[in-house]
Order: structure tokens, then C-alpha cells, then sequence
């Protein structure tokens, strides 16, 4: 088994380099289309093999013959703080240098000062459950979406011709980043995962900033200020655990709830996390990395680097559970998934909204760390699966209908399901399985409102409160979505045939995703009862076995997702209709929904949904919310000041 | 009864009771309005004539959708009334809702997308009230089923006196009624939407949101039932007396623009049922 | 920016008539309103080439079928007023009388199609219910209910006894007791002032700049009215225009529920004033042709009607025109549309009072 | 069993009448003829209607809303002429912008005379509608 680490990091991480120097794209394709069906066989090999050892507390184990890291997590910092010192340099932007400087000052006294923040080789590296659904997520969604990038990004330089190519860089930092999240998932060592960690950071940063103009520089330094922060939280709690007896080690930290000097360390590296999974008060360099070319979205801002923040969250909730600083959290959390889904009600951009949907969502996987009881992280483990999935395949809709439709503004998304039926069956998959589906949103805040009703004092029902009204709001921009996307009308044979220059690698890629959206829908009993149940019993083996999945919730649910995509379509090829009989008060009509208007002039129907300009300001409620979650945060700062003093 | 045979009689039953209510609305409002009014079971006739007409479909997806409107209505009631999660069941509510949606929103058409748009704004209102409401439920007497909630000794009413009148003030908009029937109105087509929802539906696909919305009368009849707890007829009387406060109702007020109907919803939501919540756990249930 | 246009009419249930807007939309703020007519022009005015002056009359009521008797009114009495006829006084009054009659119903009529339009169908019923009894008036006394064709050039064509008087001031003075419930709820009801309250606001200067006429005017505070120059027999009643200052929508539906209660002190003076006994002239028989040319004003229910009326001594007319008061007040409408709620817009539109058939004729 | 007799939705349309005729179509859902009785309700949507009302007359413009209207209502369907005008034109017949009766462009089932029509006169016109429809239902079914 301890053969898994080198090839779970190094094998995407050898391709990254290979593709570094790739020019030609047919070579391109072939590489990335083969080192991606490898990379999932490894992590689905990986899984196989670590799979019996894993459950109950999970399995530790070192890397091949004893080695440890020692000095060479040192090294990789240097690299990375003197790549982040030259990138500021270069763009005269000096907070994340100094930050950068700050944590080489850390690791550096750390290290070479004997303090020696490392464990003993064996316990390097700990796989239970969560590691698992971890490794399938990066392993299967990862390499789709690169796989979805070839075809994605031809078009986008076809039709973006002022942007230097640069896609040997890009395919490079996509695979590079893979590598690192295996590691970080399955690392047990803090100082370790730490490398890791930084890797995605700045894999994130220099995507966010491929086009290298003015403005996503600045999204690109914001996204690095801010997740540097948590960096810097990260190497602060390395600091504290260094000198403390459970050492670095993380699966000792988060065995048992903790107090004194080691919950500072834990609200350090919750700091870290909240920071990684963009919640309130740094939701916002999320929604500026949408302006990265989609796949990265897809990739980094949504399936798998966000939810590297939740997964130390949930990682860490046993330790926090039932302490201030874990209320905190879970507040930060829900509050952040109440505003960001009212945001979203204001938003346009398709993308944006992806965007703060993820953010909510990642919202209430903190939540439910932060409360930490067995049936909490059971729901968070599952957010955390279909929304990878789910929110993976909606950005690569959304990069496909970007090429095709040029536009990211969901005004225009309307009466797609005329348009484009097969790329609109898939959004609607999507869609499905991001509200409507077990976890996806929908079924995921009823069992978190179950979960929180057993919350002890004010704030369980506080919670409880918070989720009735942000579940609201998601079905609001949700619907909003679903009406554009399955309005019909008559269509020119010219958008008919926007469906045909769709290319290979989007169809299959998208295609899969749906699939496995519906096939884990399905098999939601089987991945509780095998997977997620007893990951959760064994984080919290006092608590409650995590609730089980009541086969009525899973049947409603299932013929919801199968009943719209697959209605629509099938719909769509009956005929039997007269689009021209809209009521336009009586006006003429005609099937392409032209109707009698104004002066004696003939007029398209044009529709825009509502965006409650009236009631919600969006820019407001954002920034009341980053100063609300900003203010928990300050909470959480004395909390740990006071507990550690 | 049997969960079983609650189920059969709600799914037979339910209909016919949302029917009978909406025929002695219709005749109730005439007399308010000095009027004779149509027979008892004008709405059955209605909704009989409906399914003998043509259909003129303007698209294909609408038909679909309507019917998954009626189907999850009932589901939701048969979850209910079944030995479902009560809180779940609240979701699939809002699923149901969603469907209406869906369904006049496929259309394309002004009409139907504002009034799609409206009802959004309307599931925005009116949602967090059920979640909030099903949760204090829930909480209050520790069970998780319909027949748990019966069988406690708990009486919600009695716990929960806030959100039985947030109940009441959140109904207006589920039962369509005005100051709150701002995305359709059933029997009073004099809005500006011309109905907005069903504006582009007709023949049968209009029958199946009457059906599904008689089923969604006989849910909320079941859910005063839940706050009446310790005794059903109590809870059939509080319905009537409540139904009637919502004819008397629209019958005295004119329709709220949807920004108010989202604010107020919103303000007695939080003040009523989720003050009542907190409560609970501050005196400590 | 993609905006919604909501095509308004020219069926829509909330205007029974074919009013036509293109309602541009941004949530529900309306940003444009872009009007058409058209929908139910005749080009009646026209009609004076094929139909003789005597009979033009019956195409002067059918101008519109609300304010039908003041459409007959104004056209027999610029009629009269060309071919110099004197009219009997009785005739005067009893034109008065139905004169103001018809404003009550108009007004009636008017209150509840508001009333429907904000969504208060039991007010629209209780306003309609009322109305009926001022049909059974007209009923009774002409044998019409909505178009009665009671006018004639040169009087009127039937008389009311004065007995039927006393009984009609009667009923009136029953219906104001009764009306004056419904001017509490139109006036104080919360949720009616929510729909309606600063809604349309319409400053007496803006008033003045588009030239508004009407209930209209008088609402944003101009004391416009046709009555208070004293023709038609108003100079010998105690009139005084009924002003409310507000501008919205609201004040506009004060200045029509205040004018119920005002004609009905009216038509209460007039019977009280008017010449009695039986066996009195109504009408004096007219011959011959006219020629020349005359401007009429009166004042309707929804504000100041012009008829201008040339005639060149044949059996037809050379020209009749009419400017409708709803033709003054739709540019206003427009203005007041653009900016508010796409539920506002009825409201709007109706407390302009559109007749959309006397515009477009 | 048909249900048609006893749920008669109408939809009204004002083609170029006067307003008589339309005030006097309002009048029947009010208390004094309250035809809601028979079940009548005013839809105010061709696509819920069953008996099209038609008051005026037939102009140029209104030709494609009144045959749009028309089309837009869901079968069997009835359409009644409302008033003298929309029966042929009525005192407007020779104005030059009027065509004649609404049985110009749509197929007229029932003829509703009077100027203005009266309530009782459209409530009986609704009522031949109705048998009307049921025999339509009778042929298509």
C-alpha cells in the first residue's frame, strides 16, 4: 500500500511536467487522454487496495522504505515562497510575499531549528473513508474535466484570439494540481499536508491568471492574498503543535475534542479551511477566479481545491465539536450559504452563479462540521461527493454553452432546450442533482435540519432557522435557471446546428458526469451503508450511528432527476404542438414566439427573469455577510486567544 | 387507522375535500359579495369539463411537468399522512410547487414567465415558513412521523401558538388568496397576469393544477390536524375556521404587490415561527 | 440588458377594452410603455357625410355607451346651439338631471372596475350592485339602460313626472347612505392605500404642462371643471369642483367617490329648482338646416369634451369633431406608466378613467 | 354525462364596440344577473374559454386579434355575436373603417341583437351557446 503515494502524486505530477514541454495538440490530446485514464485507474487501484484497511479510524502508513520527507518539505517551501515572492515582485504586489515570508520564517525556524515538526515514517500518511471519497472525486471528476479542457479550450482561443495561447502551461497546472490534492487528502503529516495545500494555492493563483490582462492579475493576486492567509493560519497551528505532545500528527489532533493551546491550533487550521472553501469574509476571491478559463472553475473553484478546505473541515470537527470555536465555524458556514444564496439571486453571470452556489454548498458542509455529530458529517460527506459531481458537470455545461453561445449571461441560456436538447438534458441532470438529488441541496438541507434539531441550546435552532431560509433562496435562482433552460419555441435551422460543433471530448466528458450523477443517486444506500456511515461512526464513535437513508427519500428523489432530463427530452421529440398559440393578449403569433406589438410592428418575445432588485441588493447583502462571518471570525481569534493563554 | 389506509383515503378523499372546499368558497364569496353563486360542486364540474376539452399545447414539456405537479403534490400529502419524514415531505411541497413553475415557465410566453417569475417570489414567501414550521413540529414533540406527532402527548398548538398564526397568515398565499394571489388566482381572472401560471395551459393540463391544488388544501387541512394533535375533530374545526378567516379575508382586501407579499411573509416567518422556535429552546423542551 | 416586454391588450381582462401597451420590463419596474391604437377606431366622425343631422344624434351616443347621454347631449345641444334653438327649460333641467345620473353610474361603474383592478373583487361587485339602481332609474324613466337615446335637437323626448322625481331624489338620497360605506373602505382601507396610495403621482404642474382635464386634473389639485363656467344650467346649482391635491391614484379615486356624493346633491337641487307642474313643453320641434359653425364643451365623466360641428346649410354636416377627455389624459397615463410597478399599471391606467372607444372613435 | 353544460367559461372581446355592449357583458357577472350561478365565469383567457363573446364590429386592425383569438381557444368552442354591431355592423355598418359582423372573419354561432344588448339577452345568447357546445362535443367526440 505505501506504493499509492508515489503514484497518486507523482504519476500527475510526471505528466505535468511532460505536458509542460508538448506542443503540438494532437500529441497533446492523445497524452492527456491517456495519463487521464491512468490517473483514475491509479486512484480507483488506490481505492481497491486501501479500501478494507480504511474504515474504521483508517489505516497510517509511510512511504516506501521508511523514507521521510525531512528537508525536502523545506525545499518545496523555499520553491514555493521564492515563486510567490517573484510573482509579487514581478507585479509589485507585496502582501502575499510577505505572507510567503512569514510562513518560510515558520517552517524555516521549525526546521532548522531542530524543532522538527514531522512524525515518525509511518504515521506520514492516514486513509479512512473521507481520504477515499476524496481520492474517487480528484481521481474521476479531475481527469474528465482535463480531458473536457481539450476540446474547451481549443474553442476558447478560437474565440478569444487576443489571449496568448499558452496551453502547455495550462494542462501542466491542471495535472500538477491533481498530484497535489491526492497528496493532501491522504497526508497525515501537518507540515506535509502544508506543502500540498500551498501547491493548490498556487497552481490556483496562476490559472486564475491565465489570460494575463490588468484585471485577472488582480482577481489572480486576490484569490493568493487570501488563501495565503489561511497558509499563514496553517503554519501559525504547525507552530503551536510542534511544541505540544500530540505533535503534528493530525488523525492524534482530531481524535478527540480538544482544549487549551491545541483548540487554537485547530481554530488556526479552521482558518485555513474556511479560507480554502471561500467562506464569508473570503468568498470573494472565489467569484473573481471565475474569471479563469471554465475547466479551471470546474476543477479547482468547484469539484475538488474548494473542498480540500471543507475536507480538513470535516477532518477536524471532532476535535471541535461542542466547543465555541466549532459553533463559530458552523455559524460562519450556515451564514455564509444564507447570503451568498441571496447573492445569487442578484447574479447574471452563469458562472458567478455556479460560483456562489458552490460557496453555499461549501457553506453547509462547514456548517455541518462545525456541529460535529455523526449524522452532521455524514451529511457534509455527502455534500461533498454529488456536489463534486454535480457542480463538476454543471461548469463544463457551462463552459460548452459559453463556446456555442458566446455569453456567460444566463438571459440568453433561454429556450435551450429547443436549441440544444442534448446539452440541455445534461444541464438539467446537473441541475437536478445539485437541488433536487439526495445531497445535492434540496435532501442535503433536510438532513442537515435533522441534524441540527439535535443541536443542544439556542444555536441548533438558530441553524435550523438559517436553513429554512437559505433553502429557499437556492430554489429561487435554481427555478430561475430550470425556467430558461425548458422554455421552447420554434428554432432556426442555424441554432439547431450550435448542438452539432460541440466536440468529442465535451459529449463524453459531460456525458459521463451525468451518468455517475444519476449512478451515485441511485446507489446512495450502498455508499452510505459502505462508505460514508462508517467513516462518520468512526469520527464520532460516541455519537449516533449516522442516520440512514430512508428508501422513500431516495425513491422521490431518484424519480425527480430521472423525471425532468428525461421528460424533457423525450418531450421534445413528440409532436403535437402549436408554439404558436402563446396568449400575447390576443396579439398574432407566430411559432419562433414573434408576436403583433407596438406601432404596428412585429416583436420577439423577449423575457428576463427576476433578480428581486427591489428587496435584494446584492453587493450589500455580500458585504454584510463578509461582515457578519468577519466578525464570527474575530470571535473565533479571542476564543482561541483566551483558551490558549 | 392504518398509515396504509389514511393513504388510500387521503389520495381518494384528498381531492374531493380541496373540491368541496373550493365550491363552498365560491358560493360563501357570492353571498359577500351579494351574490347567489354557483352550485356546491361547481368546481367538479369545472374540472370535469376541463378534462373534456381539447388541449391546445404549446409545447411539449408543460403536459409532463403538470402531471409531476399533481404527482408530487400527492406524494407529498402520502408522505405525510404515510409515516414519512414530516420535514422531507415539506421539500417535496416545494418540489411540487416547482413544477407549476417549470411548467408555465416552458411556455416562453410574457404571461406565463411573469407569473412563473411571481410564483418563485410566492415559494420564496412561503417556503421557510413550512420548513420552520415542520421543524418546531418536530421538535417540540420528538417525532418525526405523522402518527408520532398524533400519538404524542405533547399539544403543539399549545407549544407553538406562534407559528399557528404565522400558519395562518402563510396559507393566504398557498390557498391563493388574496392580499397574496399574486402569481394566479383561481376563480378571479381580473389581474393583470391573466392569470400569469396557467396563462398558456388548457383543457386537462389546467384540470391538473386544480387537482393538484385541491390536494394541496387537504394537506394544509392535515397540518392544522398536526397542530390539534390531541384531538382530530378539533383540528378539522380549527381548518374550517381557518378556511373561512382566509374567504373573509380576500373577501376584505386587495392584492399586495409582490414585495410586500415577500417582506410580510418573511417578517412573520422569522418574528412568529422562528421566535417560537428559539423559545422553545430557550425555556428549554 | 434583456428586458421583458409584456404585451398589454388588446384583450386583457383588466381593461374591457382594447387599450394596446408594450410593457418593457425590468423585474416588474416598467422602463417602457410604448401605446398603440387603433383596435377600435370606426371613423364615426366621418359618418356625418352619409347620415343626416337629425340622425347623427343616435351616432353621438354611440360614441361611447357609458357617457352615452352626454355624447347625445353635447351633439343635439351644438346642434342647437348653430341653428339657434331655445330650448325649454324643463328639457334643460331634465338633461341635467340624467346628465348627472350618468356620472353616478359612470363613476360607479368606474369605482369597481378599479376596484377590480387592484384586486378587490367584492368592492368591484358592491360599486356594480349600486350602479344597477341607477339603471332601474333610466330604465324606468327612458326605457334604456345603457343607451337611451332620450335626447332630441331641441329638447328631450320624454318627460319624468314629478312625482318619479321626488321618488328618484329619494333613492338617491338612500344610495348616498349607502355609498357612504363604500367611500370609508375606498378612502381608509389599508390594503386598498397600499396599491394606490402615491402611486401615479401626477404634480399639479405636470398637470398642467400635459394638460390633463377631468378627475384627472382636479385630483392633482387643478379646479378644472366645465360645470363651474355655468352653462348648461349649472350656473343656477350650488357647484363647487371637487379638488383633492395628493396627484396619485389614490386622490383620483377620492375626486370620483366625492363626486358620487356631489351629483347626487345635484341632481337633489336641480329637482328641487327646476320648473314643476305637468303638461309643460320638453321640446320644441326643429326644422330646417343648419349652417354655420360652433364649439361645445361639457363636462363628462371623465373630464371636458369639445365638440366642434360645421354644417353648410345641407342635411349633412361638413364636419363634426370631438376631442375626448380620455384623448387628453392618455399622454399623462403614459408618463405615470413608465417608472412604476407592472402592478401599478393597471391602477394606472384605470384612474385615468380610459375610454378608449371615445378616443379612437 | 357532459360537463360543458354546466361550466360555460367565456372569454369576452371588445372588437370596435361602443362600450355598451361590453359594460352590459360585465353587468351579467354582477349581483343583480350573477350568471355565475350557471357556473359562467369570465376567463379572460382564450385558452380557458369555451364561449367567445364578441361585441362591435369587425375593423381593420382588429381582424387578426379577433381570428387569433378564436384559434387560441381550445375545441368545441362557440362563439356568440354580441349586439348589433358585432351582428352586422350596426348603426356603424357604413363607417369607413368598419367591415360588419364578427361572422365576417369567425364562424358565429349565436347572434345576440340589441343596442346595447341587454343582460338578459347575452344570458340567453350564453345559454343557446351552451347547447351549442354540447352538440359540438356530440359531433367531434
Amino acid at each position: 500500500m505505501s506504493w499509492t503515494v508515489p503514484v497518486l502524486v507523482g504519476l500527475p505530477t510526471v505528466v505535468g511536467a511532460v505536458l509542460l514541454v508538448v506542443r503540438r495538440a494532437p500529441l497533446r490530446n492523445t497524452l492527456v487522454v491517456v495519463a487521464s485514464v491512468l490517473v483514475t485507474a491509479a486512484s480507483v487501484a488506490a481505492v481497491a487496495v486501501l479500501a478494507d484497511r480504511a474504515g474504521d479510524g483508517g489505516a497510517f502508513f509511510g512511504l516506501p522504505g521508511g523514507m521521510t520527507p525531512g528537508y525536502a518539505v523545506l525545499a518545496m517551501d523555499v520553491v514555493l515562497a521564492g515563486t510567490i515572492i517573484g510573482f509579487g515582485v514581478a507585479h509589485r504586489r507585496w502582501f502575499a510575499p510577505l505572507l510567503a515570508l512569514a510562513q518560510l520564517g515558520i517552517a524555516g525556524y521549525l526546521e532548522l531549528g531542530h524543532h522538527l515538526p514531522h512524525l515518525e515514517a509511518d504515521r506520514l500518511f492516514w486513509v479512512d473513508n473521507l481520504s477515499l471519497i476524496m481520492i474517487l472525486v480528484i481521481g474521476v471528476v479531475g481527469p474528465l474535466i482535463c480531458v473536457h479542457a481539450l476540446g474547451y479550450m481549443r474553442d476558447y482561443h478560437r474565440a478569444n484570439p487576443m489571449v496568448r495561447g499558452r496551453r502547455t502551461v495550462f494542462f501542466c497546472l491542471l495535472f500538477v494540481f491533481l498530484g497535489a490534492m491526492f497528496g493532501l487528502v491522504i497526508t497525515n503529516d501537518l507540515p506535509l499536508m502544508h506543502v500540498f495545500w500551498e501547491v493548490t494555492t498556487l497552481c490556483s493563483f496562476l490559472l486564475i491568471g491565465y489570460t494575463r490582462t490588468t484585471e485577472t492579475i488582480g482577481y489572480a493576486f486576490r484569490a493568493l492574498n487570501m488563501n495565503m492567509i489561511g497558509g499563514l493560519g496553517f503554519s501559525l497551528a504547525i507552530l503551536i503543535l510542534a511544541g505540544q505532545r500530540s505533535g503534528v500528527d493530525l488523525a492524534r489532533l482530531t481524535a478527540e475534542p480538544v482544549g487549551g493551546l491545541l483548540l487554537a491550533a485547530v481554530a488556526l487550521l479552521a482558518l485555513a479551511g474556511l479560507t480554502k472553501s471561500a467562506q464569508m469574509p473570503f468568498s470573494d476571491w472565489l467569484i473573481g477566479a471565475m474569471y479563469a478559463p471554465t475547466p479551471t472553475s470546474a476543477l479547482l473553484h468547484s469539484s475538488t481545491m474548494v473542498k480540500a478546505g471543507v475536507f480538513l473541515l470535516l477532518r477536524l470537527s471532532p476535535a471541535m465539536t461542542g466547543s465555541t470555536v466549532g459553533t463559530l465555524v458552523a455559524g460562519i458556514g450556515l451564514l455564509t450559504f444564507l447570503f451568498v444564496s441571496a447573492v445569487a439571486i442578484t447574479e447574471q453571470n452563469a458562472k458567478k452563479i455556479l460560483a456562489y452556489s458552490t460557496i453555499g454548498s461549501l457553506g453547509l458542509v462547514t456548517g455541518c462540521a462545525g456541529v460535529g455529530t455523526a449524522q452532521a458529517v455524514w451529511v457534509g460527506a455527502m455534500i461533498v461527493i454529488f456536489h463534486a459531481l454535480a457542480k463538476g458537470l454543471l461548469f463544463l455545461v457551462v463552459g460548452t454553452l459559453e463556446n456555442r453561445l458566446h455569453t456567460k449571461d444566463v438571459e440568453y441560456f433561454d429556450t435551450l432546450l429547443s436549441r440544444m436538447p442534448r446539452v440541455s438534458a445534461l444541464a438539467l441532470v446537473g441541475i437536478a442533482g445539485m437541488f433536487i438529488a439526495p445531497f445535492g441541496v434540496v435532501v442535503a438541507k433536510w438532513a442537515a435540519i435533522r441534524a441540527f434539531l439535535e443541536v443542544p441550546g439556542w444555536t441548533g435552532a438558530a441553524f435550523v432557522v438559517i436553513m429554512a431560509f437559505g433553502s429557499s433562496l437556492t430554489i429561487f435562482y435554481w427555478g430561475k435557471l430550470l425556467i430558461k433552460i425548458l422554455s421552447m419555441r420554434a428554432v432556426d435551422p442555424v441554432e439547431r446546428a450550435l448542438e452539432s460543433r460541440v466536440t468529442r471530448f465535451e459529449w463524453v466528458t459531460e456525458t459521463t458526469l451525468a451518468v455517475g450523477v444519476v449512478a451515485v443517486t441511485a446507489l446512495l444506500a450502498v455508499l452510505s451503508d459502505h462508505v460514508v456511515s462508517p467513516y462518520a461512526a468512526a469520527a464520532f464513535p460516541s455519537g449516533d450511528a449516522a442516520a440512514g437513508v430512508d428508501p422513500v427519500v431516495v425513491g422521490v428523489t431518484l424519480l425527480a432527476v430521472v423525471f425532468l432530463p428525461i421528460l424533457a427530452v423525450s418531450a421534445w421529440r413528440r409532436g403535437g404542438f402549436d408554439q404558436a398559440d402563446f396568449y400575447a393578449g390576443g396579439r398574432s403569433t407566430r411559432p419562433d414566439h414573434a408576436m403583433g406589438a407596438a406601432l404596428g410592428a412585429t416583436r420577439s418575445v423577449t423575457l428576463r427573469g427576476y433578480y428581486l432588485d427591489d428587496v435584494v441588493d446584492g453587493a450589500l447583502l455580500f458585504r454584510a455577510g463578509s461582515l457578519v462571518c468577519g466578525l464570527a471570525l474575530v470571535a473565533m481569534a479571542v476564543v482561541g486567544w483566551v483558551v490558549a493563554a | 387507522m392504518t398509515p396504509a389506509l389514511l393513504v388510500l383515503v387521503f389520495v381518494v378523499l384528498g381531492p374531493v375535500l380541496g373540491g368541496l372546499l373550493a365550491g363552498a368558497d365560491r358560493i360563501v364569496s357570492a353571498r359577500m359579495q351579494g351574490r347567489v353563486g354557483p352550485p356546491l360542486l361547481q368546481p367538479f364540474y369545472d374540472v370535469g369539463k376541463l378534462f373534456q376539452k381539447r388541449v391546445r399545447r404549446v409545447n411539449p414539456v408543460a403536459e409532463p411537468l403538470l402531471i409531476g405537479h399533481v404527482v408530487f403534490m400527492a406524494l407529498a400529502g402520502v408522505l405525510v399522512i404515510g409515516g414519512g419524514d414530516l420535514i422531507f415531505a415539506m421539500f417535496v411541497l416545494a418540489l411540487a410547487a416547482l413544477f407549476l413553475v417549470l411548467a408555465a415557465g416552458s411556455a416562453d410566453s410574457p404571461y406565463s414567465n411573469v407569473g412563473a417569475e411571481r410564483e418563485l417570489v410566492v415559494l420564496l414567501a412561503s417556503e421557510p415558513f413550512f420548513i420552520l414550521m415542520m421543524a418546531a413540529i418536530c421538535k417540540v414533540t420528538g417525532e418525526s412521523t405523522f402518527s408520532g406527532v398524533m400519538d404524542s402527548p405533547v399539544r403543539v398548538a399549545v407549544e407553538l401558538p406562534g407559528a399557528l398564526l404565522a400558519f395562518l397568515f402563510v396559507i393566504t398565499i398557498k390557498l391563493r388568496k388574496s392580499p397574496f394571489d399574486i402569481s394566479t388566482t383561481h376563480h378571479h381572472p381580473h389581474q393583470e397576469l391573466v392569470r400569469g401560471l396557467t396563462s398558456d395551459l388548457s383543457g386537462r393540463q389546467l384540470g391538473w393544477v386544480e387537482l393538484a391544488h385541491w390536494y394541496e388544501c387537504a394537506l394544509l387541512a392535515v397540518f392544522v390536524v398536526l397542530f390539534f394533535n390531541w384531538s382530530a375533530p378539533l383540528g378539522i374545526l380549527a381548518f374550517v375556521v381557518a378556511y373561512g378567516l382566509e374567504v373573509l379575508v380576500d373577501n376584505s382586501t386587495s392584492r399586495a404587490k409582490w414585495q410586500l407579499v415577500l417582506r410580510s411573509a418573511w417578517a412573520v416567518t422569522l418574528v412568529l415561527a422562528g421566535g417560537n422556535l428559539l423559545a422553545l429552546y430557550v425555556v428549554g423542551v | 440588458m434583456k428586458r421583458t416586454v409584456l404585451p398589454m391588450g388588446p384583450q386583457h381582462p383588466v381593461l374591457p377594452e382594447p387599450l394596446v401597451l408594450d410593457l418593457v420590463l425590468v423585474d416588474e419596474k416598467v422602463v417602457d410603455a410604448v401605446p398603440t391604437i387603433g383596435y377600435i377606431h370606426r371613423g364615426l366622425e366621418a359618418l356625418v357625410e352619409k347620415i343626416e343631422y337629425t340622425e347623427m344624434g343616435y351616432v353621438a351616443e354611440r360614441i361611447c355607451g357609458i357617457c352615452s347621454f352626454m355624447h347625445g347631449m353635447g351633439y343635439c345641444a351644438a346642434v342647437e346651439d348653430v341653428m339657434a334653438v331655445e330650448v325649454p327649460e324643463r328639457a334643460r333641467w331634465l338633461r341635467v338631471i340624467w346628465a348627472e345620473l350618468s356620472r353616478i353610474q359612470s363613476h360607479l361603474l368606474w369605482l369597481g372596475l378599479g376596484a377590480d383592478a387592484f384586486g378587490f373583487e367584492n368592492l368591484f361587485m358592491h360599486c356594480w350592485r349600486m350602479r344597477e339602481e341607477i339603471l332601474d332609474i333610466f330604465e324606468r324613466t327612458t326605457g334604456g339602460r345603457v343607451i337611451f337615446s332620450v335626447n332630441l335637437i331641441g329638447g328631450v323626448r320624454r318627460d319624468i313626472d314629478d312625482d318619479e322625481l321626488l321618488v328618484i331624489v329619494e333613492k338617491l338620497q338612500e344610495l348616498g347612505t349607502a355609498f357612504e360605506e363604500t367611500t370609508r373602505v375606498f378612502a381608509t382601507d389599508p390594503s386598498i392605500r397600499h396599491r394606490i396610495e402615491g402611486i401615479g403621482v401626477l404634480s399639479a404642474d405636470d398637470a398642467r404642462a400635459v394638460d390633463v382635464v377631468g378627475p384627472m386634473a382636479r385630483a392633482s389639485g387643478l379646479a378644472q371643471d366645465v360645470r363651474s363656467t355655468g352653462t348648461h344650467l349649472y350656473d343656477r346649482l350650488d357647484f363647487t369642483p371637487v379638488v383633492e391635491e395628493a396627484g396619485d391614484c389614490l386622490a383620483r379615486v377620492l375626486v370620483r367617490v366625492r363626486e358620487v356624493t356631489q351629483s347626487i346633491d345635484l341632481i337633489r337641487q336641480a329637482v328641487a329648482r327646476m320648473p314643476k307642474g305637468d303638461g309643460q313643453a320638453i321640446s320644441v320641434n326643429v326644422r330646417g338646416r343648419p349652417s354655420g359653425e360652433t364649439f361645445m364643451r361639457l363636462e363628462q365623466p371623465r373630464g371636458e369634451v369639445v365638440y366642434y360641428l360645421r354644417a353648410n346649410g345641407t342635411k349633412m354636416l361638413e364636419r363634426f369633431r370631438i376631442r375626448t377627455p380620455t384623448f387628453a389624459n392618455v399622454p399623462a397615463m403614459i408618463t405615470l406608466v413608465k417608472g412604476c410597478d407592472l402592478a401599478d399599471v393597471p391602477n394606472i391606467i384605470l384612474t385615468i378613467d380610459p375610454c378608449i372607444s371615445c378616443m379612437e372613435r | 354525462m357532459s360537463y360543458l353544460r354546466r361550466s360555460p367559461w367565456i372569454l369576452h372581446y371588445d372588437g370596435s364596440s361602443c362600450n355598451g355592449c361590453d359594460i352590459e357583458v360585465l353587468a351579467c357577472l354582477t349581483p343583480l344577473y350573477d350568471v355565475e350561478r350557471f357556473g359562467v365565469v369570465n376567463t379572460g383567457n382564450p385558452k380557458h374559454a369555451d364561449i367567445l363573446l364578441v361585441t362591435g364590429s369587425v375593423n381593420e386592425r382588429n381582424i387578426e386579434i379577433i381570428q387569433n383569438l378564436h384559434r387560441q381557444m381550445p375545441d368545441p368552442k362557440v362563439v356568440v355575436a354580441v349586439g348589433a354591431c358585432a351582428v352586422s355592423g350596426g348603426i356603424f355598418a357604413r363607417a369607413y373603417n368598419v367591415q360588419g359582423g364578427i361572422d365576417q372573419v369567425i364562424p358565429v354561432d349565436v347572434y345576440a341583437p340589441g343596442c346595447a344588448a341587454r343582460p338578459e339577452t347575452i344570458i340567453d345568447a350564453v345559454i343557446a351557446g351552451i347547447g351549442v357546445l354540447e352538440r359540438k362535443r356530440k359531433v367531434s367526440a
